[in-house]
């Protein structure tokens, strides 16, 4: 194939990629979006089998076969309520393979057109060294991002004296190694640094909590967006420029979107140690606050619920984990059916990732245009009567808003208590992710459902269709 | 004339030749230079600038697509992205693409294995999600 | 030896240098063209190919971009396309560059009098309108 | 300067007229954003006269300042009411300066490195001729336009016969010289071409109704903007690449919103003769329809609004003519001292320009907050106790949404209707743009102010105060 018509077949490719992120731009056109998106990447790899140099095509149809039957089977099979740890677990299998691709590059640059073994161009192995050094983090990283988000280790943040100052001293010495590298060309020195950046993804993402998980996922995704740039920089590629420029923005677009609406700065999510005492402990009323709450059960919800004119559902990280979905939509079908007029209120952070309890929702044929976003329906709560909070904390905390001194305040919130009456469905009076104890559970138009969040609505549907 | 006369003459022509040979030659790879220099200032730059204009575009057009992403639709573009950063993929098929095996081809099949998973992985995820955004009745 | 056979050795060797040098001139012109062909390829294919990358991202940032602007500001916007579009004294400055006056730089200097009241036009109207719209007390 | 340097800083000038045009997205950054657009410019035609070959900077000099001048003081001198026009005007110097560049670059190629007088390389020729015949025909027709807007010519769409056998017959007669050129390279071509696009630029314009003249002169911005991408691949050079398809999606987002918000097709604006009878006749009450207005005085429009609890006020293109919008915002002040909510609507075309209300509003002080677009107000009129229409017409006929066999069918329109009462300030009964009766004139709710809109709020200013 001749260098301009893969050259163009490689802009096909990255328009591709263009349109797939443009067709989320909404529900309708985001299927399309994603064809686009495959025919991309299909044309990425057709393109490149075509080059001259590459005749082992069986060892690379192998290679494809096995991977895509893995990833195939894993996505067909995965829950949607284990997204967040899904995304994570395939992100950190990109770091490790752009450090399978770097350490390829450096034994066979030749290959690449950027020199010979031991005497590589000294800008292509500084951004050959940085790519490793990214894709490295990114894949331990993610991988204690997974373990965290899958539960396999604790989500309390791992904080531990000096690790701050070890951090610093590992990441002055991932530079000297980049300068030792450049200099002596000496693959030792490419092995010490894939260790040390190995090491250092973990110590980096162990003290950060593990609701934070999601904003690290997305700066780590974006990090490696970058280093697709500078590889394309390398081997003077537009495609893997295009794309990891949008990968990149992506995943910063992401990162601050999250840090946004949970109102912390980026680099105190960076930095760790957030909610170390905070993280949703177990069931039980085991608030370490003496004053009264008012409790009520299923029979009392559906009758509130039941006789109201408008019912708002604000599901949160809860809803997620006791896969409440499907039965909170049956709860819904009924209400309505009672020509109770229901929608649904999103957090910018509900849930685990962004966009999740959308997804969740989704899942349980909720149709979108009955799920609003906070701006749009943050006005309403006033002329809303039964505000049903599923699942969800620190999302409703008046903190926020009222107390300077709350490690939450300045965070947009679902102000639900401006609503005539609040149902929190949770297992006990434990805080939230963030750790802080939620006044609203005091007040007295709130009524507290204790018990798992499926188990409780199953009782709300039960009383209702009885009702 | 005598023969070392002619010897010398001959040696002589012999030399201009070679002489002029030189010069051509040198004349020539001006010539090509001057060419690669031309290729590269049409290119509205070298090779580097040509980049960076590229990806200067396409951060403009990254950050303006992604802004435009509706936040229901947030889980599905960490799919999306996930699977099109696997893009990497093109570097691990150059490097397994050689018929020997050595030490990159065997990373470069690695690296294609999980790439792999993710494109696979990612973008059915993603229509897995997609598909459940589907308007119902 | 006879002077002949010199003369006919000395020619031949002058020929072969020939020879030699047509050779080298030709092999040099070959790497020019390669040298030419390698440029063309290491920025991502040919000149053409680049300006298309370029155009289509450009495409997309000035949709992204256009769509943005708000309603009210649509007025000053054809302003400003308007004096950008004036880009072209780019041209106009090339022609006009020569120190002899012919022609070219006549139409040359044309367009940069035109260009120029675009340019200023275009800003200072847009500013002026954009003065307006300052946030009122 | 090096071209790696000059590529780098035309690089810069493309992202600082990115930069100009993110600045419009709000009139907060649209000023800054207009020094970036400034700041490009001065380095693209800094980088210019850098590089090796130019060396007259006297007579460049002059060139600046001659142009220079004159721009600034048309600039600094012109009514805002009159911008329609100037647009076009200052659009017919774009087309006029890329012809002299064409035929400067035909008559110099060298000077470009696109090949010798006589034999310049086939694809470069053809960019240039159809640059040259895109300019010519920008500079035409933007003059027709020009005269249409500043009444210089009727506005009326000049129909006769043939006219589309005409313009068919010199388009081919385009494509035949293009040939010819660059087969032969002959210069006789080029200015065959130059007089015939000349001649099809006046011909195109001339039959397309005078309020149309904003979607054609965008259009031709649209078109010159592409030319200007074609000289760039031309010159390879990026900054023009860049910017012309900055201008020309601008040109072409413009036109088409203005097509979508009058329902019309791009086509049927470009194939001309709408509104052929309908534009704004004379004053007086010229109406041939017999049926009751009901008709107010300055004093009763005053009475109205001052009791009222909220005004809407929709202007339209008679505000402009009339200059009224200075007396119409002393009129809203008074109003809001007396405790009256007032408002102003928008629609995408009102007046002759996209964004032409906003602009005289905003020149008449008014806060750009107080401005609503139609979209954001439509719903308010029903809640509305006064609406005061000054100068609009189309805009507001009902006509649009409910008579399928009206022009303006399908049009969206501002639904002034549902409000309480409508005062319809005009000069007489005559018919808006379109050219169709407005049934809202014989409404039990609407009381009509005829006069000139300037002198009528000055009417109403009088009555305010001494109420
Ligand atoms: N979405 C994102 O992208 C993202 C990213 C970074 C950080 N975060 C953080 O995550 C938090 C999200 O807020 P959120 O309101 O959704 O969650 P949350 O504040 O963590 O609260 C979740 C609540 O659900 C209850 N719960 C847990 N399991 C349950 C079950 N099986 N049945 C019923 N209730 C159950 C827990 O209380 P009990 O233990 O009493 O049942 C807990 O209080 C925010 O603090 C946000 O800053 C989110
Ligand atoms: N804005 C754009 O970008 C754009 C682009 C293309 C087309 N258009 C077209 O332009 C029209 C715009 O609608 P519009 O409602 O603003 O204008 P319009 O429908 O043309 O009506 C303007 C009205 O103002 C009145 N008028 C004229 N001079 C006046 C004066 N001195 N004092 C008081 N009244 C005066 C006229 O009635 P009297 O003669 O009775 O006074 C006329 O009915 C639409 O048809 C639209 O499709 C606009």
């Amino acid at each position: 194939m001749s260098s301009d018509l893969s050259a163009l077949l490689y802009l096909a490719a990255s328009v591709c990629f263009i349109m797939a992120l443009r067709g989320l731009s909404h529900p309708t056109t985001s299927r399309q979006g994603n064809i686009f998106g495959m025919v991309g990447m299909a044309l990425a790899i057709g393109t490149t089998l075509a080059a001259p140099g590459i005749v082992s095509f069986g060892t690379i149809l192998l290679g494809l076969l096995i991977g895509g039957a893995i990833g195939t089977v894993i996505a067909l099979r995965i829950q949607m309520t284990a997204l967040p740890q899904l995304v994570a677990a395939f992100h950190s299998l990109v770091g490790l393979a752009a450090v399978c691709v770097a350490l390829a590059t450096f034994y066979k640059p030749e290959a690449y057109g950027i020199g010979i073994v031991g005497d590589i161009q000294v800008s292509s192995l500084i951004e050959l060294a940085i790519g490793t050094a990214v894709g490295a983090i990114t894949f331990t990283g993610s991988v204690v991002a997974f373990a965290k988000l899958q539960g396999l280790v604790s989500g309390r943040p791992l904080v531990f004296k000096f690790q701050h100052t070890l951090n610093a001293a590992l990441g002055a010495s991932v530079v000297v190694l980049l300068v030792l590298l450049c200099t002596t060309q000496d693959p030792i020195y490419l092995w010490v640094l894939v260790a040390v950046t190995l090491l250092l993804g973990f110590l980096l993402i162990l003290p950060i909590g593990g609701a934070d998980m999601p904003v690290v996922v997305s700066m780590l995704n974006s990090y490696s967006g970058w280093a697709a740039c500078g590889i394309g920089f390398t081997l003077q590629n537009n495609l893997l420029i295009i794309t990891g420029a949008l990968v990149g923005s992506s995943g910063a677009i992401l990162s601050y979107i999250m840090c946004k609406a949970m109102n912390r700065s980026f680099i105190s999510v960076i930095l760790g140690g957030f909610g170390a005492e905070g993280e949703a402990g177990p069931a039980g009323a085991d608030g370490d606050d003496d004053r009264m709450v008012k409790s009520g059960s299923g029979d009392d919800a559906a009758f509130l619920m039941k006789n109201a004119g408008s019912v708002v559902i604000v599901p949160g990280y809860g809803m997620a984990v006791a896969q409440a979905q499907h039965t909170l939509r049956e709860m819904v079908d009924l209400l309505k059916a009672d020509g109770v007029k229901v929608r649904y209120a999103i957090h910018p952070v509900a849930g685990r990732m962004p966009g999740h309890m959308n997804v969740l929702l989704a899942e349980a044929s909720v149709p979108y245009d009955e799920v609003f976003e906070m701006d749009e329906i943050n006005r309403d709560f006033k002329s809303t009567d039964v505000v049903f909070v599923i699942g969800a904390n620190d999302i409703t905390n008046p903190a926020a808003k009222t107390d300077p001194k709350s490690p939450i305040y300045g965070m947009p919130i679902l102000e639900v208590d401006g609503a005539q009456t609040v149902l929190f469905l949770k297992r006990g009076m434990s805080a939230g992710y963030a750790g802080v104890q939620n006044e609203l559970f005091f007040r007295d138009n709130t009524m507290m459902l204790f018990g798992d969040a499926k188990q409780m609505c199953e009782k709300i549907v039960k009383a209702l269709e009885h009702l | 004339m005598s023969s070392e006369e002619f010897i010398n003459k001959a040696t002589e022509a012999a030399n201009a030749a070679r002489a002029l040979s030189d010069e051509v030659a040198s004349l020539a790879s001006e010539a090509s230079r001057l060419a690669v220099e031309a290729t590269g200032q049409a290119a509205s730059g070298s090779p580097f600038i040509m980049g960076l204009t590229v990806l200067i575009l396409a951060v403009f057009v990254g950050y303006y697509v992604v802004w435009n992403v509706t936040p229901a639709l947030h889980s599905p573009l960490m799919a999306v992205t996930n699977a099109i950063s696997s893009v990497i993929i093109v570097g691990a098929l150059v490097a397994a693409g050689p018929a020997d095996l050595g030490f990159s081809e065997i990373m470069g099949f690695i690296a294609i294995v999980l790439a792999a998973v993710n494109i696979f992985g990612g973008f059915i995820v993603a229509q897995r999600m997609l598909q459940m955004f589907k308007k119902k009745q």
